[in-house]
């Protein structure tokens, strides 16, 4: 009877639940897709050859390395979602060999050198794009207005974070906050936003300055990835839903650094004063979401309990507010999260889950 | 420069390790595990604020007014090295354990770039006795910090499958260069910026 | 106890050959090395001091960041100062060395000291750098954001444009301390 | 005898085998021309240390021993500085602290301590030569690479009417400019200590 | 001016040395550790690869133990007869060699060609996992799992697979520490002299018929090479096969009339065992 | 469902699929010709054979005797003569020694009139005597020596009687059928085992996806009006281990290496009782158990009754076989079972089902690296770091496992249910596990 069933010998459990690291992968690479087309859409069609650029470097550099060692290690789709993931890192206009180079680094060095997918405690994307910012800092910086906005403009230009902190160094008036500064500054604004802004103005009573509505549908210079926060967040309910992402890191990381852009913001980017800080131009620009959602949350570089991941947002938010604030890089969320990501063997050494059985030592009062 | 500026532009600007190449020896050697590095990252912090202190002793009251500054290097790694010959001493008599794990590397904390580093660099930076003293400690908590986060690193690659030529040595300094990446995030505007 | 004096007498005999052969050594050297020093500055000084004479260094508590100044004189008039300005750069201090006419223009500058950026800040260190300087500051502004300069200067110093401000920002300390003494 | 000195070349290369005088090694090794003065510096400074060091052997007490050593050791860079700063202050501006820090350098005060007190001078000052160039070498090939990726450029002596710069086309408008920072000395760092262990494995393996 | 230099740099320099030096030497004197010196000295000589083959936790543990504990001073096997004069000489000791080298050896060559194979595993790459199910995939429950739990302990790396998937020991990398002996479940790995000129490749004590039923290189016990080199040293015992060592005799009658060509020679120091088989196909 | 008990920390939610055997009444499955019994049937050391081949043996004679404190007897399941004592190969994958027997005679009990002997004389160690002669041992899978069990250490006392019917592995509903059927023989032996351990309290755990068997329970202890808390519990894996039982119905947690009565708690699976009541009342020794066959792959699953030493493939064949090929035949649950090979394999008292699995119930993928999901702390019930263990483990490091709680491991499963990366943690559990006994053995 069992001569020909061939039958399988494993160890328990013999069931498994469904999803696997491949899935995983893919279904955050497609989750990223709204976003990186809609950075197609209003970057132009190179932006396209980047993001192919930084995917293909990745997934030769992931089989080159994969061939060494001899593993099959393509399918997981890992080394794709760096690669894209690099892709939405790099200013539209950057040179094709830097992505390549970033993506190069990331997979060789970051991920390889530790042993592959899994053994890596850096951010592989973030780390590539980190290294190849210091190494061309000038490309690096350099943006490209959104097509909408481009009849009004040169084709180069400066984000909003990157103009308000330059403006920071020249800029000595008082306007309430960076956006009303910029818009007071003439830069652009498309028809949709001073439309809905106003909208919103009359109909509710606020007083927003124009330019934060093109921030949050993505009209605004920066990365390709990272400009439509509504596409990232759209993109991310089913990550939430699948439980591929769980809420603490971008919770967390999003509080702490919104409360201090509050609390410190206006200190720095307004007329002084404390609780004044402008909280939704903060989270509108310079990656906050892309690095919150996408980036920050992956699996292999943060915690792996909750509390421990709650302690990791914190402190990605905090740097990130720092580095931001009052460093001399533009934006500072790569460099909050990889600097985060070297704290999280520690901050795994003292959020251990409870164990079953074992007393835990009560604080004597 | 406030004694905040001072803390901060050493334990983090400037950290010793991950900007200064300082101290990198016991950086890659002593980082195996995690009781180890804390342990060597006391005791240099302990050695360097003692050397800053004997060095701005030595420097302000017999070199500079005998004018024989050209003898600073010789007459401050004397002091230190007497120094810690002193502090392995004391340690070796009441924790045998420490001085064990140490190992070699405690004679090695006297030739610790670090310690003379921290000794040199405090005379170019003009500092007062109370500043030196401050420097010290900073950049020794700069070495514990760099040095502890690469412990609890190693820690983990210790169960990761490290392709074979990079086990040990070579992957504590492609972990040491991908933290220092990470640490070029802080530098001196931002120090200036925060304080004012 | 002999033995610990004796210990610590063989210690102090290697000291002693110790000092007294660097003694001899510093003997050798120290005075190049004053002369290299001097050589230096006096380089640089004969270059900044735009063909006039320079006269005595005169220290400064200026707090903001002037550490001193050389008058400048043709035919027993101070003409300009060459003004001793410390700025703030990327990676530490910016030591400069600046020739101000009266009328607060920027005659020459140099950048003396700083631990800037291979091929970023450091790009200030070269003469040609210091021509977006030069000659403002009477008619113009003393450039000190990128606004204030032309496409082609402000494409050369992205990436290192806390270089340049911290520059620009002490050269108008020097000339408003100019403007200060000026009238002296 | 000669075993001494080809031994530091590779064999126990002070840098990449032994892993000490790590400090300068990275420190100094932007520039092709920084090492090779460094190079010079420690091999001067190595070849008196263990020249006295094994010439004092016997009247040093043991429990002097280190601060003896280094006071020798000291004396000998300290000349190493004054007379650099003297005569090449170009190089002196842009070794910067580390020239005083040869005293620190682990591998001198090493080799005092494993080798020239317990052997004759002849050889130590082969110890020494063998030591000393073998970390010249290795600051050399650490230097190479990040200069060629970092600057784009190989920074040598000037002779004549040749500047003592050689750029490389193509990486000197736009250099890999991390490679010249902290986090790319690391780097090749890392990857040239690996390389070392795989041939090292290879030639065990045979 | 220069003299005043040069003196002012003598006393200060001198005082300071003169003043650290005795203090060093009363502390010295005041807080000293006993230390034998004999432990750092047997700890230079040891070979540092701290396999643990001598029973103690490293190289620095064994060299307290020889002088702390009375250990025997012949358990480096690592070390071989050098370090052991060394030691001898350090503990004033007879060096009582502990014989000669012995390496490890898989004593199974069966593979997916030549084995019967019952089940499909699926799970850690591990014999001892492997050998609890069901003592491993193979019909033959004496064999080698091939899941390499030997390559992973060994601490010298001298253990390898071949295209095939079986294990081999370089003898001249092994350093006798019987790691990979303890951890394997089956057996199949077992010391053997380093001047070992042949090998039993089986490990099965199943009966002739069920060896043949399951594995084309298994041993069947039929006592040829008994009869065949009887100064060989074969020893044919439960159905298998082994040779005792201590006979130098000629072992290649055996050799060429095992009809299950289960004894492999290994008569070159230099070669591997693979090597081996390979130069005997040619000859066949 | 809100307001039932249940543990907090870790656990799952595996599909249940109770559905294909849930209906069907427990069945007397066809006793085979060949019957293989196994002497090592329990934890702990295995049974001494008191017969040898040819030996006429009789249903219900006891064949293999206990050795030493934990063991248990061995009873002949059928009447016939002894073929071969062989080695053979358990489901756990392990050898056993085991008694061949070829059915032949007549049976002593099948078919006969049931006789019930009154027990209410008999004091705590003559019913323990019973249970030991009887060769009962714990039925919810860990085969403890039941006697042993309740012959409680000097100084403890046993507050909490706790019956575990919850039976939380999906497919499996032979505890089930047993409280549906036997209810009033359950609640006599519970009557039977309080009164050799004297609780003060006595509770049922049961899921609440059986409520007719809550029910049942309910009444049938309201009719033999004893005082049984039943306590229906929230559906959630692996609520039917013992910690996670008695945390969740008495709020004590069983302190890490030690057993339940350390906190004055006594869990025994509804199976043991009903064997406990068939030994005591109608003398009859542990030769048979409920077993459910079930799986995709199976045409006509059921709960059989089946005589110890059946060869699982009589229990395929007597649910009409396979619907297709299975990829793996799994004894025990889904959760905590094991895959044989051999479906000659013979059932012994631990086994409490036969699964044949189809590959889209197995949901098998292949193995990738550990991506650090942190999916299985999330689901380890004991608190516990499976992936650092298992990396520990991986690189032969077992002293930093065991000083990271591999000890504590229970191998339930519940993280190798969720790793998204398919490693075989609970494999690498247990080998790390058999790995330290292996070394504290040699030490
Ligand atoms: C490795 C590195 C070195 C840098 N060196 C300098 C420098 O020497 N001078 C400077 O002003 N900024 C330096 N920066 C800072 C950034 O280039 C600069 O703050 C920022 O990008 C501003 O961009 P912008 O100059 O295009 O406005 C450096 C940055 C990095 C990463
Ligand atoms: C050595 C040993 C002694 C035991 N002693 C007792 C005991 O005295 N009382 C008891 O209730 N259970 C005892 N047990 C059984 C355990 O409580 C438990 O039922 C068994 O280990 C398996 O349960 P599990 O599968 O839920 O882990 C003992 C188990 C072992 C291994
Ligand atoms: C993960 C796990 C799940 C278990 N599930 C059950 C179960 O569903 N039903 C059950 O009766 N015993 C289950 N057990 C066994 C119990 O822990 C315990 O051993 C048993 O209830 C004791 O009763 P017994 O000795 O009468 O078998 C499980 C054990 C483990 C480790
Ligand atoms: C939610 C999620 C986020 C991820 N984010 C990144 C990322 O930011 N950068 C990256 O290189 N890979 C990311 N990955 C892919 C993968 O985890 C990563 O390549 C590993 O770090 C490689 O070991 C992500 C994967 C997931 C599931
Ligand atoms: S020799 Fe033993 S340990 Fe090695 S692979 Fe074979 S079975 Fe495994
Ligand atoms: S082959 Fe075996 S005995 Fe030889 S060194 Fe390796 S583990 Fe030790
Ligand atoms: S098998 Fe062990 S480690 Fe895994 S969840 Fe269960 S108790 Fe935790
Ligand atoms: S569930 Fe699997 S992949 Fe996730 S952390 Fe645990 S072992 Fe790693
Ligand atoms: S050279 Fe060794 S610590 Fe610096």
């Amino acid at each position: 009877m069992s001569d020909n069933l061939n039958l399988l010998i494993e160890s328990s459990p013999q069931i498994k639940q469904s999803g696997s690291t491949a899935s995983v992968m893919w279904a955050v690479t497609i989750c990223l897709l709204p976003a990186g087309i809609w950075g197609v859409w209003v970057f132009g069609i190179r932006v396209l050859g980047v993001l192919f650029a930084s995917i293909i470097a990745a997934v030769i550099a992931e089989a080159a390395m994969a061939y060494l060692v001899k593993k099959n290690t393509i399918q997981d789709g890992s080394a794709v979602l760096t690669g894209l993931l690099i892709g939405f890192n790099m200013p539209p206009s950057v040179p094709y060999y830097i992505p390549v180079v970033a993506s190069v680094f990331a997979i060789v060095i970051v991920k390889w050198t530790f042993g592959g997918l899994g053994g890596n405690f850096m951010n592989p994307a973030l780390a590539g794009r980190v290294f190849v910012f210091f190494s061309w800092t000038g490309p690096m910086t350099k943006w490209t207005m959104p097509a909408v906005l481009t009849r009004i403009d040169a084709v180069t230009t400066a984000s909003p974070l990157g103009a308000v902190k330059s403006g920071l160094l020249e800029y000595t008036g008082s306007a309430d906050g960076p956006a009303r500064f910029l818009s007071e500054a003439g830069y652009p604004h498309s028809v949709m936003d001073t439309g809905i802004t106003s909208w919103l103005n009359s109909n509710f009573g606020f007083s927003l300055s124009d330019g934060y509505v093109d921030m949050f549908v993505g009209n605004i210079p920066g990365s390709i990835g990272e400009v439509s926060v509504l596409l990232l967040l759209l993109g991310s309910i089913y990550l939430f839903i699948r439980k591929i992402i769980t809420w603490e890191i971008p919770v967390s990381y999003i509080a702490v650094f919104g409360l201090l852009i509050w609390i410190f913001g206006g200190t720095r980017f307004s007329d002084g004063s404390y609780f004044n800080g402008d909280v939704l131009f903060h989270l509108f620009t310079g990656g906050l979401f892309l690095g919150a959602l996408y980036m920050a949350t992956d699996m292999v570089t943060s915690p792996l309990t909750s509390k421990g991941m709650l302690i990791y947002g914190a402190g990605a938010g905090l740097l990130t507010f720092l580095i931001r604030i009052y460093g001399s890089f533009p934006e500072g969320v790569s460099l909050a999260i990889i600097l985060m990501n070297i704290f999280v063997p520690m901050i795994d050494q003292y959020t251990k889950p409870k164990r079953f059985g074992i007393e835990t030592k009560k604080v004597v009062k | 420069m406030s004694y905040i500026g001072i803390i901060i532009t050493f334990v983090f600007i400037n950290n010793f390790i991950l900007t200064q190449f300082l101290g990198l020896c016991p950086f890659i050697g002593v980082s195996k595990d995690v009781e180890s590095a804390v342990g060597m990252g006391f005791a240099v912090t302990f050695v360097m604020a003692m050397a800053s202190i004997a060095s701005w002793i030595i420097y302000h009251y017999v070199l500079v007014p005998l004018d024989i500054v050209f003898l600073q290097t010789i007459s401050f790694i004397l002091v230190i090295a007497a120094l810690v010959q002193l502090v392995e001493l004391v340690i070796q008599k009441i924790s045998p354990a420490l001085y064990k794990a140490l190992g070699i590397f405690l004679p090695l904390i006297t030739t610790n770039c670090a310690v003379l580093g921290i000794a040199l660099i405090n005379v170019r930076n003009d500092y007062n006795a109370l500043e030196s003293f401050i420097a010290g400690i900073a950049a020794g908590l700069g070495f514990l910090l760099a040095i502890l986060l690469m412990s609890t690193i190693r820690a983990k690659l210790d169960s990761e499958w490290i392709p074979k030529p990079f086990r040990g040595i070579p992957i504590a300094f492609v972990t040491g260069g991908l933290m220092a990446l990470a640490f070029m995030a802080f530098d001196n505007a931002l120090l200036n910026n925060l304080l004012g | 106890m002999k033995e610990v004096v004796k210990t610590g007498g063989k210690l102090a005999v290697i000291c002693a050959v110790a000092a007294i052969a660097l003694g001899v050594v510093n003997a050798v050297t120290e005075p190049k090395i004053a002369a290299a020093r001097a050589a230096r500055l006096e380089e640089a000084l004969s270059e900044l001091s735009v063909g006039l004479n320079i006269g005595q260094y005169v220290e400064s508590d200026n707090q903001n960041g002037i550490n001193g100044y050389y008058p400048l004189s043709d035919a027993g008039n101070v003409d300009a100062y060459i003004v001793d300005v410390t700025g703030a750069g990327y990676a530490g201090d910016l030591g400069l060395l600046t020739t101000i006419s009266l009328e607060g223009e920027v005659l020459a500058a140099a950048l003396m000291e700083d631990s800037e950026t291979p091929g970023l800040g450091k790009e200030a260190e070269n003469a040609s750098y210091m021509k977006m300087y030069i000659g403002t500051g009477k008619d113009s502004v003393i450039p000190s954001s990128k606004s204030h300069l032309n496409p082609a200067d402000a494409d050369a110093i992205t990436g290192a444009s806390i270089t340049f401000v911290g520059i620009g920002k002490a050269l108008n300390e020097a000339a408003d301390f100019v403007g200060q003494i000026g009238g002296m | 005898m000669l075993k001494e000195f080809t031994k530091g070349l590779i064999k126990e290369n002070p840098v990449f085998i032994i892993v000490l005088g790590l400090c300068p090694a990275l420190g100094v090794s932007t520039k092709v021309i920084n090492s090779l003065g460094m190079g010079a510096g420690v091999i001067f400074v190595l070849l008196g240390s263990n020249i006295f060091v094994s010439l004092l052997k016997d009247f040093i007490p043991d429990k002097v021993r280190i601060p003896a050593y280094i006071v020798i050791i000291a004396s000998f860079v300290t000349i190493v500085e004054m007379v650099m700063e003297a005569f090449i202050p170009a190089l002196y501006d842009s070794l910067g602290v580390f020239v005083p820090l040869i005293v620190v350098n682990c591998i001198i005060l090493g080799r005092a301590e494993a080798f020239a007190n317990k052997n004759t001078i002849k050889a130590s000052i082969l110890d020494a030569l063998g030591m000393g160039i073998g970390f010249t070498l290795a600051l050399i090939l650490i230097a190479l690479i990040r200069e060629v990726f970092g600057l784009g450029t190989i920074t040598l002596f000037p002779i004549g009417s040749f500047s003592g710069v050689i750029e490389i086309p193509g990486l000197v408008d736009s250099p890999v400019r991390v490679f010249g920072l902290a986090a790319g000395a690391l780097l090749v760092m890392g990857f040239l200590k690996a390389l070392f262990t795989w041939i090292e494995d290879i030639r065990r393996v045979k | 001016m220069v003299f005043i230099k040069i003196f002012y740099a003598f006393i200060s320099v001198t005082l300071m040395g003169g003043i650290l030096g005795i203090g060093l030497a009363i502390a010295a004197r005041l807080l000293v550790v006993k230390k034998d010196e004999r432990v750092n000295a047997l700890e230079e000589i040891l070979p540092g690869a701290n396999c643990g083959a001598c029973g103690f936790p490293g190289c620095s543990g064994y060299a307290e133990g020889i002088v702390n504990e009375d250990a025997d001073i012949n358990l480096c096997s690592p070390g071989g007869p050098a370090v052991l004069a060394k030691i001898a000489e350090i503990m004033g000791k007879e060096a009582v060699s502990s014989g000669e080298k012995i390496v490890a050896q898989v004593h199974c060559r069966g593979n997916r060609d030549t084995s019967v194979y019952t089940y499909n595993y699926k799970g850690i790459e591990d014999c001892n996992a492997m050998y609890s199910m069901f003592g491993g995939d193979k019909d033959c429950k004496y064999s080698c799992l091939a899941r390499g739990s030997c390559i992973k302990v060994c601490p010298v790396d001298a253990i390898s697979r071949d295209e095939k998937n079986r294990i081999w020991v370089n003898k001249n990398l092994c350093i006798s520490c019987e790691k990979c002996v303890d951890v394997c479940p089956t057996g199949a790995m077992q010391m053997i002299p380093y001047s070992a000129d042949a090998i039993v490749a089986c490990n099965s004590l199943d009966k002739g018929g069920k060896v043949k039923k399951y594995c084309s290189v298994g041993c069947i016990g039929c006592k040829i090479c008994e009869k065949k080199s009887p100064e060989g040293g074969f020893v044919v015992e439960n159905f298998l096969a082994t040779i005792n060592y201590d006979m130098k005799g000629d072992r290649s009658g055996a050799m060429d009339s095992c009809p299950a060509k289960c004894i492999i020679a290994a008569d070159t120091a230099e070669l591997t065992i693979p090597e081996v088989e390979e130069t005997q196909k040619v000859n066949e | 469902m809100k307001g039932l008990k249940t543990f907090k920390m870790g656990g799952v939610h595996p599909p249940g699929k109770k559905y294909l055997s849930e209906n069907k009444p427990i069945k007397n499955a066809v006793i085979s010709n060949l019957s293989v019994v196994a002497l090592s049937q329990q934890l702990g050391s295995p049974s001494e054979c008191i017969v040898k081949p040819g030996d006429e043996v009789r249903e219900g004679m006891l064949i293999g005797k206990s050795t030493g404190f934990i063991s248990a007897n061995i009873h002949s399941p059928v009447p016939g003569t002894v073929k071969e004592i062989s080695d053979i190969y358990l489901a756990n994958g392990m050898t056993s020694r085991a008694v061949v027997i070829e059915m032949e005679g007549e049976f002593d009990r099948l078919g006969k009139e049931e006789s019930k002997t009154s027990w209410d004389n008999l004091s705590s160690k003559e019913l323990i005597e019973i249970i030991d002669s009887s060769g009962i041992v714990g039925l919810g899978g860990a085969t403890f020596p039941a006697n042993v069990k309740f012959s409680l250490p000097k100084g403890k006392k046993a507050e909490y009687l706790v019956i575990n019917g919850v039976e939380c592995e999906p497919y499996l509903t032979a505890d089930h059928h047993l409280m549906i059927e036997k209810s009033d023989q359950i609640i006599e032996g519970i009557k039977i085992i309080a009164s050799i351990i004297k609780p003060e309290k006595l509770a049922i755990g049961i899921e609440a996806n059986k409520p007719d068997a809550i029910e049942v329970m309910k009444e049938a202890a309201l009719r033999a009006d004893l005082s049984l808390d039943v306590v229906g519990l929230e559906v959630k894996y692996p609520q039917g281990d013992e910690k996670q039982l008695l945390k969740a119905i008495t709020n004590r947690e069983v302190p890490s290496g030690a057993l339940p009565i350390e906190i004055g708690c006594v869990v025994s699976n509804v199976g043991t009782v009903h064997a406990i009541y068939e030994a005591v009342v109608l003398g009859k020794p542990l030769i048979e158990r409920v077993v459910t066959v079930s799986g995709g792959a199976i045409k006509n699953p059921q709960n059989l009754k089946v005589r110890i030493g059946t060869p699982i493939s009589s229990l395929i064949e007597e649910c009409g076989g396979f619907t297709e090929k299975p990829v793996k035949v799994v004894v025990g649950g889904p959760m905590m079972g094991f895959t044989i090979y051999d479906l000659d394999t013979p059932v012994t008292k631990g086994t409490s089902g036969v699964l044949a699995l189809t590959s889209k119930e197995v949901k098998g993928a292949a193995q990738t690296a550990c991506i650090s999901c942190g999916r299985c702390i999330a689901a380890c019930p004991m608190g516990l770091n499976p992936t650092t263990l298992f990396k520990y483990i991986d690189h032969t490091d077992y002293d930093s496992a065991e000083s990271i709680g591999l000890m504590d491991c229970k191998e339930c499963g519940s993280c190798g249910y969720v790793c998204l990366a398919r490693i075989p943690l609970v494999q690498g559990m247990r080998l790390g596990k058999g790995m330290l006994r292996a070394k504290k053995v040699k030490a």
